[in-house]
């Protein structure tokens, strides 16, 4: 945990109280800081992320909107060039389909265009995660897109402390930070590291030889469970975030296993992680042993059905069996 | 052969007084079965119901044709059995079986059953708005007679799409009939909150669309307000809006508890139950006993009944599911 | 030491009659210069021009103190100008010069100037709404007692942007003056087609905000309109609307032949020159001499002629600013 | 030309009049194919691209809208659901960030979500095109975000026949399909073809046999212009579509020459390239002799000066220097 952070967190926190720990840290810690969103004052939030911070932090601190995202999500992006700096929620990933002007148009390319003379600090947080039959239209994990356009971060927390670290870091970052939440992981019980890693940084969350695998967000979970059964050794990187992103770390150990499998939960095609697959086919051409694979979701939209949607997501097995075939191939 | 309604339009679907009493008994019992599987798990995914507005989807679907248009939102099963949608079908849809309206794949927030004219459910607060507006458009443009309806809630009269979607129906002279359920909230938020303007009547000022407040909960006034508009809408004068005051019995969500809503106002809202309100009229009105209407209600709860165990024994979708229907072959 | 508006507030920046004059020549040289620079392949990209509006822009600026906001649009020349940014630096910008307001990288449909309080003109439609609201907000927030004026043309108003930036504003009480040009057209399009109620006032109805119409060609009249609603604006009433009721003189973009503009429309128009307007004005009250008033005409000219020899002169930026800026070190 | 297509065009026709034809000879054949969009009826279009239809085929099949995005695209997809066959125009490919919702959520997903049961044949006409001083508003390729979502086709035609036969195609084609023009290219002239090559396949626009060059777009130009003057031998491949992507044409031609460049107008990081990249690298994985390399533009927004704006694209010059630097490889 950040030692300018007064408040301490009890062992074994979840993945959603660190969420909430490190809004109430950010808003603590700089006036400037206000949240804004659906439901996050009074209401706590849909997903309870930020229960307790508008009574502590006041109605002037946490703001509720209307239902009026591309409204909002532009006024925090014109509050964050003018002396504020908004953590905007919205409230699904799959919702910036109705406000990604002044994340994409607007806050992106502002500082670009104006030279430096403008800056837009600011995080729209949000949140993905398939596998709970939320259907096509609240399962999507879009994080391409905005790593496709300059002038934005991207950092998706994997782990309990990441998703208080990284948090704070987005909002201390004099950029426009895109922060992705997985719900899938709001249950999930973990450590909070006092010595955290800096946003920009892999984390290697598995050591291993044989084949590397990188992956971020719930994924990474997964490829933590197929490490443990795989009888080969996989190496597993948490990219923590797309951008900046850590290729040095991902090459560092793929030129060690000689093998990459890239596993995320969004859709293969055209996903992020054939980005890190170019690159490393390209930059160690002479290293690889195997060609790089790739594990996401097939082109398909999300159905409701959850035995549909369970056959579509990247699991453990699938993961391990991926490996192995890399190992053999090798 | 088929009945003619004031207007001169086959209304082959529109409901007599007992039948809407039928079919409001329908989503009733519909809804609180959804509500109680829901809570045992039955069923995934997020549901939200529309206990407490039957009285709104029927007023409206009764007076609809068959080929007439509805569009709706995350609160749509008693629009769309209202509109003539197989209660055995939906049922097998939320819980995600093969035999569902859309196999499975849509769920709660997306059931649709174009043969009814029902253009879906949609999970993006606003996004039904524009759709009813061009198959409104469609209608109009094929020198068809169908009335297109946009039912959506109170809330997203705040969202950029029902701006723009009422401006364009309103210049191109479209026959749409948008129904606002004004229902109170937006998730946990008093909606009052959000305009400075509540009364979305007044709001249509802005559009030059004729609009009309009805008792949502009085399924005979809005009955009579919907003949009234859509007479006017057929006839090519442009659209015209419904607000239809009423209230939502449940959370916004199944699993929802409430805390934001006065405890007055839950018993002042239930007191005016718009199904015991119909009842009383048509027992006072000669139009049928208490024992047909009792009749009524066991006849519903058994269609209720038979739609769960059906959907229970019912398989599961193909695997291959999964995978079709995302590109329809050229 | 710093002159006092009416409503108390340090008013640097508040014109005189004959200052106003002065700048809204500046505007009217800039743009006719600019215009013919384009046509002749010196400025690169689109240009759209404020020529005929300049009583908008200087009655609005003239009243605002220097770090009062302004957002702007495609046509933000003269906004910018008016708000005190340097004619030499904005038409280096348009030369895509290294000296330029934004070293080149903005242009036309991008000038900012913060030092001046100008959050930038903007090349989406309806998007600096809510930027200007998110200045509001932080004016508010931070205890200031700044203004901010989003500047926008009616066509703009049927954008989902400014319907639910419009509502934000006025449910959160913001200092935001709206200033809506009604120049008749947008692009190709005779506004008033657009909508069954061409009247931006009448449509902020809708929203709570109290909205006036004014003369824009008369720089007096709208100067008065602005001093009445900063006051009110300041005093945490919330935001207030002017529709200024003015003409394009131009196309929509320099090299628009305006076909679809009516002849005797045009006429009519240019006989209500707002700068021949306030001329007459100024010498029949006596305030200045025609003498007076053409030695200000010769001045604007004056800067506008060494804004483009410094500009042709001036450094190309440097090769590196185009990497320079996307993100800033943390 | 298509067969059933009654008129014939010019020899040595403009890529823009391709565009037009194909728009007339859609309208001309099906009547249920509407255009819709910001002044493309009276106005002819910004670039002219729609001059004379409106004249022709009367307002009822071309229609203007107001300047709302979400409202217009959302009614188009509504209307293609219910029997009309819509050409709506995005009039910048950067604005679909105020739209992305009907194309994302709606069109790609509705008949995956419904079964089948509702198809949405559109088409979403837009434009891109760097290298013109748009500034970074103006000037996007976002093409790899919708060919990361499933269910929708992406066709960027590079050829005069292509303007015309892809169109007529995309507007045959029973999905959704995003048909993206190059604005840099509306006044190249070329012929067309008598037997058109159908959508989905790509085109060996040159045949060679020591490098592979995959582009798309506006970058073909550029890449035929490396091929004339390069001493190494390029096959240059035009994808004409991403979904469907053809990468049995690309496999093929590269197992044949042992290497890959693609090249493309987009930002390069988490481009479209990245796919292609990933997929070839990973399938020739033992064929491949020297690692497949990509040439796209840096991650900077394009800013506005004609000179740095060049430094950043891809052009003739930095191909043929790539290709050369992977000849000499290996
Ligand atoms: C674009 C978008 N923003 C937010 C949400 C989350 N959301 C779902 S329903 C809802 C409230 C809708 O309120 P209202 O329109 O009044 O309908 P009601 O639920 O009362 O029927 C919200 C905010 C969403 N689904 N889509
Ligand atoms: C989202 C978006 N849609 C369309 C355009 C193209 N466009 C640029 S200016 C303009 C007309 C604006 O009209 P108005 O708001 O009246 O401003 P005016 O040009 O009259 O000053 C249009 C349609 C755009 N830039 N952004
Ligand atoms: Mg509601
Ligand atoms: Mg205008």
């Amino acid at each position: 945990m950040s030692s300018s952070t007064p408040e301490t967190v009890a062992a074994a926190t979840r993945y959603l109280d660190a969420i909430t720990q490190g809004l109430a840290d950010a808003l603590a810690e700089d006036e400037h800081v206000v949240l804004i969103g659906i439901d996050v004052g009074a209401g706590g939030g849909i997903f309870a992320a930020t229960r307790g911070l508008h009574e502590r932090f006041g109605p002037e601190r946490v703001l509720d909107t209307p239902i009026s995202e591309m409204g909002y999500v532009g006024a925090a992006v014109g509050a964050a060039m003018t002396g504020l700096r908004p953590i905007v929620e919205i409230m699904f990933m799959d919702f910036v389909t109705v406000c990604l002007d002044p994340i994409v148009n607007q806050a992106a390319k502002l500082p670009y265009m104006t030279a430096g003379a403008l800056s837009v600090p600011i995080v729209f947080r949000t949140q993905t995660g398939a596998g709970r039959s939320a259907g096509a239209q609240h399962s999507q994990s879009l994080e391409v897109m905005f790593a496709h356009v300059p002038g934005l971060k991207v950092v998706m927390p994997a782990t309990v402390t990441d998703a208080h670290d990284l948090l704070l870091d987005s909002v201390r970052d004099p950029n426009p930070v895109l922060f992705i939440e997985n719900r899938r992981l709001y249950g999930m019980r973990g450590e909070l590291d006092q010595d955290p890693l800096p946003l920009g940084r892999a984390r290697i969350a598995r050591a291993g030889d044989e084949v590397t695998v990188v992956t971020w967000g719930q994924s990474l979970r997964e490829c933590l469970a197929a490490a443990d059964r795989s009888e080969v050794s996989l190496e597993v990187l948490d990219l923590r975030s797309l951008v900046p992103l850590d290729i040095e770390t991902v090459l560092e150990s793929v030129s060690r296993t000689g093998r990459l499998l890239v596993v995320h939960e969004a859709v293969q095609d055209f996903g992020a992680g054939a980005e890190i697959a170019a690159r490393v086919a390209d930059e160690l051409f002479d290293e690889l042993l195997t060609p790089v694979r790739r594990l996401g979701a097939p082109a398909v939209p999300m159905p409701f059905s959850p035995l549909l949607e369970r056959s579509l997501l990247p699991n453990a097995d699938a993961i391990a069996e991926a490996a192995t075939s890399l190992r053999k191939e090798g | 052969m088929r009945a003619q309604s004031a207007d001169g339009r086959p209304a082959t679907d529109g409901l007599s007084p007992v039948q809407r009493f039928e079919r409001m008994a329908l989503i009733r019992s519909f809804e609180l079965k959804v509500s109680e599987l829901y809570r045992d798990g039955d069923i995934p995914g997020f549901v939200h119901t529309s206990l407490g507005q039957e009285a709104v989807a029927v007023g409206v679907c009764g007076r609809l044709a068959r080929d007439d248009y509805v569009a709706t939102t995350h609160r749509g099963h008693g629009h769309c059995l209202a509109k003539g949608a197989d209660p055995g079908a939906m049922m097998a849809e939320l819980f995600a079986k093969g035999t569902g309206l859309c196999h499975g794949k849509g769920g709660s927030m997306h059931v649709a059953d174009p043969g009814h004219g029902i253009l879906g459910a949609n999970a993006i607060v606003g996004a039904s708005i524009p759709i009813a507006v061009g198959a409104g458009l469609s209608s109009r443009l094929l020198g068809q007679d169908r009335v297109s309806v946009a039912f959506f809630g109170e809330g997203s009269v705040n969202q950029g799409a029902f701006h723009e979607a009422a401006n364009l129906a309103a210049i191109w002279d479209l026959p749409v009939l948008f129904v606002c359920e004004n229902n109170l909230y937006a998730e946990f938020t008093d909606s009052s909150r959000m305009s400075r303007v509540p009364s979305v009547t007044a709001r249509c000022a802005a559009y030059g669309i004729e609009a009309h407040e009805v008792d949502g909960n009085d399924v005979a006034a809005v009955s009579e307000a919907v003949d009234d508009a859509l007479g006017r809408c057929r006839s090519g004068s442009g659209p015209i809006l419904l607000e239809a005051h009423t209230y939502r019995w449940q959370g916004h969500y199944e699993g929802d508890a409430q805390p934001y809503k006065p405890e007055a106002e839950v018993t002042n809202w239930k007191a005016r139950d718009p199904l015991v309100l119909e009842r009383g009229r048509l027992v006072v009105a000669g139009e049928a006993t208490a024992e047909d209407l009792d009749a009524a209600v066991r006849g519903a709860e058994d269609i209720v009944e038979r739609a769960v165990s059906d959907a229970r024994q019912a398989d599961d979708p193909d695997p291959m599911e999964a995978y079709a229907d995302v590109l329809i072959n050229a």
